[in-house]
């Protein structure tokens, strides 16, 4: 009888272990108030020494002078900055591939292969993004449909903020293809769409003339591009010369889609379109290029963001992990803001905007009043190189904390003392 | 003929001696000047004439006609030293119809005009390294150069500054048929492991100190071989791992070779040895993760504070743009080292007046004192802040950028 | 009676020699034009040139004519010295380039371009056509060092002696084309050790022996011949002012099209530029760059590069550059009486005046025109081309 | 040293487009050379809406018309370069599928390049622009003004100008005889499908128009419910449209004619063959053997657009340029064949040529009216676009260049140009 209870003892406490050991964050609490020494609201202005009460996971109140209720658990953030958390408009990491090699394969989704483990994610929790739209690569015509997730998370249901969003399609030509073949290849498909629902509207009023019953559902692999038809899905179309952008307008004007166009930096030479066309930007990682002014044959440095900002067209920054500066959203900004763009512009470029875009600006992307309580807890300003992302909350749950950042220690960290002469690894 | 060329030659000598008119004066009144060499000065003035500074420091009056550059609400700091610039040549930097090259002079294929050099000196940059590329053992004699000048005899500031050794895996790449020769076992290059490349090295400084012994010396790569044993010209080692590291030590212990360590990324973990031997080390660009495949297969173990350990561990640590063209400008080299763990000081001698000792042309670049050359950048704040801006360059008292 | 017989004999044996030297001896001809542009002394409007012997006796307004001579009347016509091509590769090969460059050695001193010329291809005939009379047969820019051009004139079926000079210098080249992945010099520096080296070995006379490359070389550092260095653009014509500060060479840069940034430094060591042809670039920014050449000083002479371009654009590349900023005389004598100077001919070849050759070229408009058509082209007196009204 | 008397800076005046009313401009020129007509001396052109208003030797201009002074200068309309890779990305030139028709070189333009406004410098305002000659129909070229806008739609004159063919034209120097008699046979082959295509879609047509009639009488009597469901006619399957067939069925309704590239003889003469068999308008381009078989081509109804006066327009010397001959535009242009001469030359900058590919024909004993014809008027009409430009005429675009000497004569400058009345260049002489 003894040894009974003294197994189920030591279970108990096995499964106490387990729960604790994971590192699952404290359980989420319902009544929060977050002090900090500075609050960036994105929405307003900055608020000295505010307070922001959090109730299940959304944002009652931000203030200066807002009082905390009794039973609020309280987060010390003194010296500390707050903001809301930087979110990815485009991004194609966390893929194990890019895109398919067939041209027009719109039915695919980078749900199914968003890879929860993949360094990318974690990185970019550490980095302080917190909202991230996956979407297929540039190297097909109409790449596929894309996911917003949010870099937390053990299986990609629990990354997910929303699921169907966004259809890439790119200008580029792939393969030995030329501008000419390639989108001679998006007006046929059109065309064959358009003749396919001629077809099925066709059939339709055929069923309903004959009251018989009409159960047909549209093609699968034809769904996505009948909701980017309606309006349901927005068209992410990548232009990869400034060529390509009159005929991204043109495309968004014959069928009518709601279009955030993604540029490459050659696509400045186009700023007056866009400008006029008032479509939502997401700028290419490589904020700064060179060219050769044929006169005087010097090399004259041309800055995206500034050229853009001035032509009064919103954007958002892409981030690319394999160049030094270039793979932090604050890096990008403080590259705008180094060549004259007005820093809360700048700021509003990682976190409001992009928010916007992809359609999530109703609960991330400032800290006001009814939005998700999602922020970053930084050591200084933002735009500070110096400055550390110490903790992100996200939905009021507190799911990173640099002290128990056990990569960037050994990262940052000098090797043990301990050194074998003979190292041989 | 004859009596023509020399007259030709005597008119020119005349023509270089005449001073081009009264060389004019120019002033710079800048809010904080980071001397490098000193303390800052706030508040303080720089006179410059004939391209070199002739006065520095707070209260010194400005004679009138010289032309005052406004700096006032700005920073100023000496014209920065990239010990590894990305190489203004065209073509191929290596000669790889051999390993070991010693007489090559990458002075002879500097090319003006190139793109990368008037880009460079938008950021910041000054003075550059430009060493032979990474392909053969002994790659061959580097230059520091100014990037400016019609001609590449006007850009070399100092000739043969460094013999370039790769202790890499480089070495052991492109292998294959010399033109128009049947295919032999031994192919164009020989050394296919690291084992040839340390015994090639091996036997060629063996040669080299054979023939320094018995005084004679027909072969020319030899007799630069034999200035290196005597420490007339510096060795520059790249190598990236440990285990690298750890053989050039040897070598350079039998040899007794002064030796400066190129790109050294896994430097922290030998940080202790390089200290004792006083070995200044060039940090390329830090790696997240290893970069590409290539690098991940090499089994490379980065740390992004490489330069802070370095430094602490008191070794003379030089940042660098690590030779990649557009990877990265200095200044965010120099950001990003504060930024994980760098004291800051350090890493603005680092980009300084450190390079331009490894180089050996701390006599004229390097730090803002007197006489020396007047290459100054004037920033919209301090440096070491993404946010600021380089406002203008000046290169020995021209502005070159603005 | 026999000694009549003997005088008649005499008789008749002196005047079938004068018929014959008559014959073979050619008579003077004495071509009248609308306008002769002598390059040398302007241009004599309704002037007469007379030829003798191949060779030009005087041109002038008022030249007495002696009666036996031949006239040709082009009163409405112009004519100009023969054109010459500096630097061309024709009557090589159909395989276009294969025959210009020796590719397996670098070092291919002793090729004598000449041995591949084939002197019947159809290229010399279009040559005349042109009015191109003389040209500097090259080998190509794929060798450090290259081999021996050689200069000729055009009237091969006709004369003997169409080789002017068997082996005109030694030709060198420091462009990036002269670096192959899979031969000795694979970069630029390694380029320029492995011509300091020849250069070296040659200079130090060690006579070891057999050594066709030094002996070459020899005459370019030692007795002065000319070395003509392919360099285009700013960094490779500074490696060759390089080389020929450093050995005192006698030099000439060929094709340095952007000769134009450090054309001061080259008027400084007055190196003669050969000139690429205008046709090759087409920007704005390159047309001008010859006439800032010439401008700054530099003796230019243009080259078609045949076959890269048509051997008759040798005269649109100097209309060309008159278009673009080159003053028309200038351009004038970059045809003629400068790459004579440069190929060291000038005392046979360049410009109308006496005792020079008589390489005429009429055509019926102005020079530097292209509407004006070639009518007759004329090599030591004897026409090589005419005009048929077809 | 001799210095430059007149240092001449090309300075190029970017006047902002003037979209307020076009206000009338007028030209007092020296010598106004219409192509069309004979050289008017000292003429005036009045200029209203981009449009030529009035020509002739006394124009009444009033006091409110700008009037730009041309006296001592020659003015003729803009020149054309019929064979210009002007904005056409060099990708466009590689693609590979052997029949695509549909293609349209419009979608593989870009406007952004810098070498437009050197060629406008040289009195080039219009070029054509079609596909490369990799796949035997490579697409529609299109005519294009250079105007200097950014955007494709106002640079365009007109688009599917011709449809772009190509026999015999070796890939990278290599062909075999095999191969040229390949590319002719598939063409034809192509040719044939797309009537029968054209056969199938009428009588698609002719189905669908007797169904629309049946089935408004079976509504009709079914509102009138005097028939049952048994005879409610069946509606014609969908017929298909194929865009390729659809683009060579307006060449073989001659609407736009067929552009072949055909260099040697026996390629001419396949292409003349073609024309003959399905009676379509063939443009004959580049044409080098031309001069062989002059009669033939004489003789047929074929226009020819020449190709490189000189060899050294084009890039490497090519198998085709053999026997290239100079004298190739005189005698064509000797025996009748409408001919326009065209710069095809390496790069776009190279379109600036035109003047100097219609001298250097004049030299070689063309007609010098009919090679200024020939890069004006005639290549208009051969592109179908002589309604607008080519020429000085009342009702014309106003294209019109002002040089100081006659347009062939080598050394003559370029001092204005303008495109529909705005000035495109002007040329600042610096003293």
């Amino acid at each position: 009888m003894k040894s009974r209870s003294h197994i189920t003892f030591v279970s108990i406490l096995l499964i106490v272990f387990i729960a604790s050991s994971i590192g699952y964050a404290a359980p989420v609490r319902k009544k929060l108030a977050v002090q900090a020494s500075r609050i960036i609201t994105i929405a307003g202005k900055d608020i000295k020494n505010g307070v922001i009460l959090i109730e299940d996971g959304t944002i009652k109140a931000v203030g200066a002078d807002v009082e905390i209720p009794w039973d609020a658990f309280v987060i010390e953030a003194k010296n500390q900055v707050v903001m809301p958390g930087f979110v990815m408009a485009h991004t194609s990491s966390g893929l194990d591939r890019e895109n398919e090699n067939m041209p027009e394969v719109p039915f695919i989704s980078t749900f199914d292969s968003i890879d929860p483990i993949s360094t990318f994610f974690e990185d970019s929790l550490r980095d302080g993004i917190v909202a991230m739209l996956v979407l297929p690569g540039n190297n097909t015509l109409l790449g596929g449909t894309g996911t917003i997730v949010k870099p937390y998370g053990r299986t990609v249901e629990a990354m997910l903020i929303k699921r169907y969003t966004g259809l890439k399609i790119s200008l580029r030509p792939s393969g030995n293809t030329s501008r000419m073949g390639h989108m001679q290849r998006f007006r046929r498909y059109m065309t064959e769409l358009k003749d396919y629902l001629e077809d099925y509207q066709q059939r339709k009023t055929d069923a309903e003339e004959e009251k018989k019953p009409f159960d047909e559902e549209i093609d699968v692999t034809k769904q996505s591009m009948v909701d980017l038809l309606n309006k349901k899905l927005t068209a992410f179309i990548y232009c990869d010369r400034a060529a390509d952008v009159p005929k991204a307008i043109e495309i968004q004007k014959t069928h009518g889609l709601n279009t955030v166009l993604v540029l490459s930096p050659d696509c400045y030479k186009a700023v007056g379109l866009i400008a006029k066309s008032k479509l939502p930007v997401v700028l290419d990682s490589q904020l700064i290029i060179w060219e050769t002014n044929e006169q005087t044959n010097e090399e004259e440095m041309k800055v995206i963001p500034m050229i853009f900002h001035r032509a009064g067209v919103k954007f958002a920054f892409q981030t690319d992990a394999s160049q030094y500066g270039r793979r932090y959203l604050w890096y990008q900004a403080a590259t705008a803001v180094k060549y004259g763009m007005k820093r809360n512009e700048a700021l509003k470029s990682i976190t409001l905007y992009p928010a916007q875009f992809i359609g999530v600006d109703n609960r991330l992307g400032s800290i006001e009043t009814g939005k998700e309580a999602t922020m970053l807890f930084l050591t200084g300003d933002p735009l500070d190189a110096q400055s550390w992302v110490d903790r992100v909350m996200i939905a009021g749950e507190i799911v990173y904390e640099r002290a128990k950042d056990e990569r960037l220690k050994k990262l940052l960290e000098p090797p043990l003392e301990i050194q074998q002469p003979e190292d041989t690894d | 003929m004859r009596i023509y060329v020399i007259l030709l030659t005597f008119l020119m000598l005349v023509s270089a001696f005449v001073a081009p008119g009264r060389a004019e004066i120019t002033a710079i009144k800048a809010g904080k000047i980071l001397t490098i060499s000193g303390e800052p000065i706030t508040d303080g003035v720089i006179l410059i004439e004939d391209g070199k500074i002739t006065e520095i420091g707070t209260g010194i009056d400005i004679p009138e006609g010289a032309a005052v550059v406004d700096a006032d609400k700005k920073v100023v700091m000496p014209g920065i030293v990239d010990a590894s610039a990305p190489a203004p040549v065209r073509g191929d930097l290596n000669e790889q119809s051999n390993e070991i090259t010693p007489t090559l002079r990458i002075s002879d294929a500097l090319d003006p005009q190139s793109k990368a050099l008037k880009r460079i000196v938008q950021t910041g940059v000054t003075t550059l390294f430009v060493s032979p590329g990474r392909q053969n053992i002994i790659g061959g004699l580097g230059v520091v150069v100014k990037p400016t000048g019609k001609v590449p005899q006007h850009m070399v500031i100092k000739d043969e500054a460094a013999l370039t050794i790769v202790m890499d895996m480089d070495p052991t790449q492109g292998n294959r048929i010399p033109r128009g020769q049947p295919p032999v076992n031994f192919y164009f290059r020989r050394p296919g492991t690291r084992m040839a490349i340390i015994w090639m090295l091996r036997k060629s400084f063996f040669d080299a100190q054979q023939q320094t012994d018995s005084e004679q010396i027909e072969d020319p790569n030899l007799a630069i071989l034999s200035s290196v044993l005597k420490d007339e010209i510096p060795i520059h080692v790249n190598a990236r791992r440990a285990i690298a590291i750890r053989a050039t030590l040897k070598v350079a212990d039998e040899y007794g070779l002064k030796l400066i360590f190129q790109e050294c990324t896994e430097g922290y973990k030998v940080a202790e040895q390089l200290a004792e031997r006083k070995i200044p080390v060039v940090l390329g660009p830090f790696y997240y993760y290893p970069g590409s495949m290539g690098q991940y297969r090499e089994g490379r173990k980065v740390n992004w504070n490489n330069a802070g350990i370095l430094a602490e561990a008191g070794v003379k640590v030089a940042l660098s743009s690590g030779g990649q063209p557009g990877a990265i400008d200095i200044l965010t080299a120099a950001t990003f080292a504060v930024r994980h763990g760098m004291d800051s000081d350090e890493a603005l001698k680092a980009i300084t007046i450190i390079p331009a000792e490894i180089l050996g042309v701390a006599d004229r670049v390097g730090s803002l004192e007197k006489g020396k050359d007047a290459d100054i950048v004037i920033l919209s704040g301090d440096p070491l802040n993404v946010t600021t801006r380089v406002e203008k360059v000046i290169l020995n008292g021209k502005t070159v950028y603005q | 009676m026999k000694k009549r017989r003997f005088l008649s004999f005499l008789v008749i044996l002196s005047i079938s020699f004068c018929l014959t030297s008559f014959g073979n001896e050619p008579q003077v001809i004495a071509i009248r034009a609308g306008k002769i542009w002598t390059v040398t002394n302007g241009v004599i409007t309704d002037g007469i040139i007379l030829v003798k012997d191949g060779k030009i006796q005087s041109v002038g307004e008022n030249v007495d004519v002696s009666e036996g001579a031949k006239v040709l009347d082009m009163s409405g016509k112009n004519v100009m010295p023969g054109m010459i091509d500096a630097h061309c590769h024709i009557g090589l090969s159909l395989d276009i380039f294969s025959e210009m460059n020796e590719t397996v050695a670098a070092v291919a001193a002793e090729m004598l371009i000449l041995d591949a010329f084939n002197p019947y291809s159809d290229d010399v005939n279009k040559a005349l056509r042109c009015g191109v009379t003389t040209i500097m047969l090259a080998p190509g820019n794929r060798n450090p060092v290259g081999g021996l051009p050689a200069i000729l004139k055009l009237d091969i079926n006709k004369a003997n002696d169409w080789v002017l000079v068997r082996a005109a210098g030694v030709e060198f080249s420091v462009m990036n084309e002269a670096l192959m992945f899979d031969r000795e010099p694979t970069s630029r520096a390694g380029l320029m050790e492995l011509i300091r080296e020849e250069l070296d070995k040659a200079k130090e006379d060690k006579d070891d022996g057999f050594n066709p490359t030094r002996d070459i070389l020899k005459r370019v550092v030692v007795a002065n011949k000319t070395a003509y260095i392919w360099a285009r653009n700013v960094d490779e014509i500074a490696s060759a002012m390089a080389i020929v500060d450093e050995y005192e060479l006698k030099a000439v840069l060929v094709a340095a099209e952007q000769g134009d940034e450090i054309a001061d430094m080259i008027a400084e060591r007055n190196l003669p530029v050969i000139y690429p042809p205008l046709l090759l670039s087409s920007r704005d920014k390159d047309l001008k760059r010859a006439g800032r050449i010439a401008g700054n000083g530099v003796k230019l002479a243009f080259s078609s590069l045949a076959p890269k371009t048509d051997l008759c654009d040798l005269r649109t590349s100097a209309v060309l550059a008159a278009k673009y900023g080159l003053d028309k005389e200038t351009a004038l004598k970059c045809l003629t009486i400068n790459a004579a100077e440069i190929l060291g001919v000038a005392d046979r070849l360049g410009s109308i005046s006496e005792g020079k050759d008589a390489d005429l070229v009429i055509l019926n408009g102005e020079p530097l025109q292209l509407t004006s058509g070639i009518e007759m082209v004329m090599i030591n007196g004897n026409i090589v081309y005419q005009r048929q009204e077809e | 040293m001799k210095d430059l008397k007149r240092f001449v800076v090309l300075a190029f005046l970017f006047l902002p487009f003037l979209s307020a009313g076009a206000q009338e401009i007028a030209i007092k020129a020296g010598t106004v050379l219409p192509i069309s007509d004979a050289p008017i001396e000292n003429g005036t052109i009045l200029i209203k809406d981009g449009k030529i208003a009035a020509l002739g030797q006394n124009i009444a201009v009033d006091a409110d018309v700008r009037i730009i002074d041309a006296n001592g200068k020659f003015v003729m309309p803009g020149m054309i370069d019929a064979q210009s890779r002007l904005f056409v990305i060099d990708r466009e030139f590689n693609e590979r599928r052997s029949i695509a028709a549909e293609l349209n070189i419009l979608d593989g333009l870009d406007p952004y390049i810098k070498e437009a406004p050197e060629v406008a410098a040289q009195g080039v305002t219009a070029v054509y622009v079609a596909p490369g000659t990799r796949s035997l129909i490579g697409g529609r070229g299109a005519v294009l003004k250079l105007n200097g806008s950014k955007d494709v739609g106002k640079m365009l004159l007109k688009s599917d100008i011709a449809v772009k063919a190509a026999i015999g034209v070796s890939f990278n120097n290599e062909s075999s005889s095999l191969g040229r008699l390949a590319n002719y046979s598939s063409i034809r082959e192509a040719l044939l499908e797309t009537k029968i295509y054209m056969h199938n879609k009428e009588k698609h047509e002719r189905e669908q128009a007797e169904y629309d009639k049946k089935k408004s009488e079976y509504d009709k009597k079914k509102k009138a419910r005097t028939t049952e469901k048994a005879d409610k006619p069946k509606r014609p399957a969908r017929f298909r449209l194929n865009p390729t067939r659809e683009a060579l069925a307006r060449v073989l309704r001659k609407e736009i004619p067929l552009q072949i590239e055909a260099h040697r003889v026996t390629d001419i003469l396949n292409a003349l063959r073609l024309a003959d068999e399905f009676d379509f308008t063939l443009i004959l381009d580049k044409c080098t053997e031309g001069y062989l078989v002059a009669e033939e081509i004489a003789g047929s109804k074929a226009t020819v657009i020449l190709g490189p006066v000189t060899t050294s327009f084009a890039d490497m010397p090519r198998l085709e340029y053999r026997n290239h001959d100079i004298r190739n535009a005189a005698i064509l242009s000797e025996k009748g064949v409408k001919l326009a001469l065209g710069v095809s030359g390496r790069d776009g900058a190279s379109s600036k040529f035109v003047a100097l590919a219609a001298s250097m024909a004049e030299a070689n004993g063309m007609d010098r009216d009919l090679a200024l014809r020939a890069v004006t008027l005639t290549s208009a009409e051969i592109l179908g676009v002589a309604d607008r430009i080519g020429s000085l005429e009342v009702g014309k675009d106003a294209d019109i260049v002002m040089l100081s000497g006659h347009p062939l004569d080598s050394l003559s400058q370029v001092e204005m140009v303008l495109i529909e009345g705005k000035t495109v260049f002007e040329r600042k002489d610096q003293q």
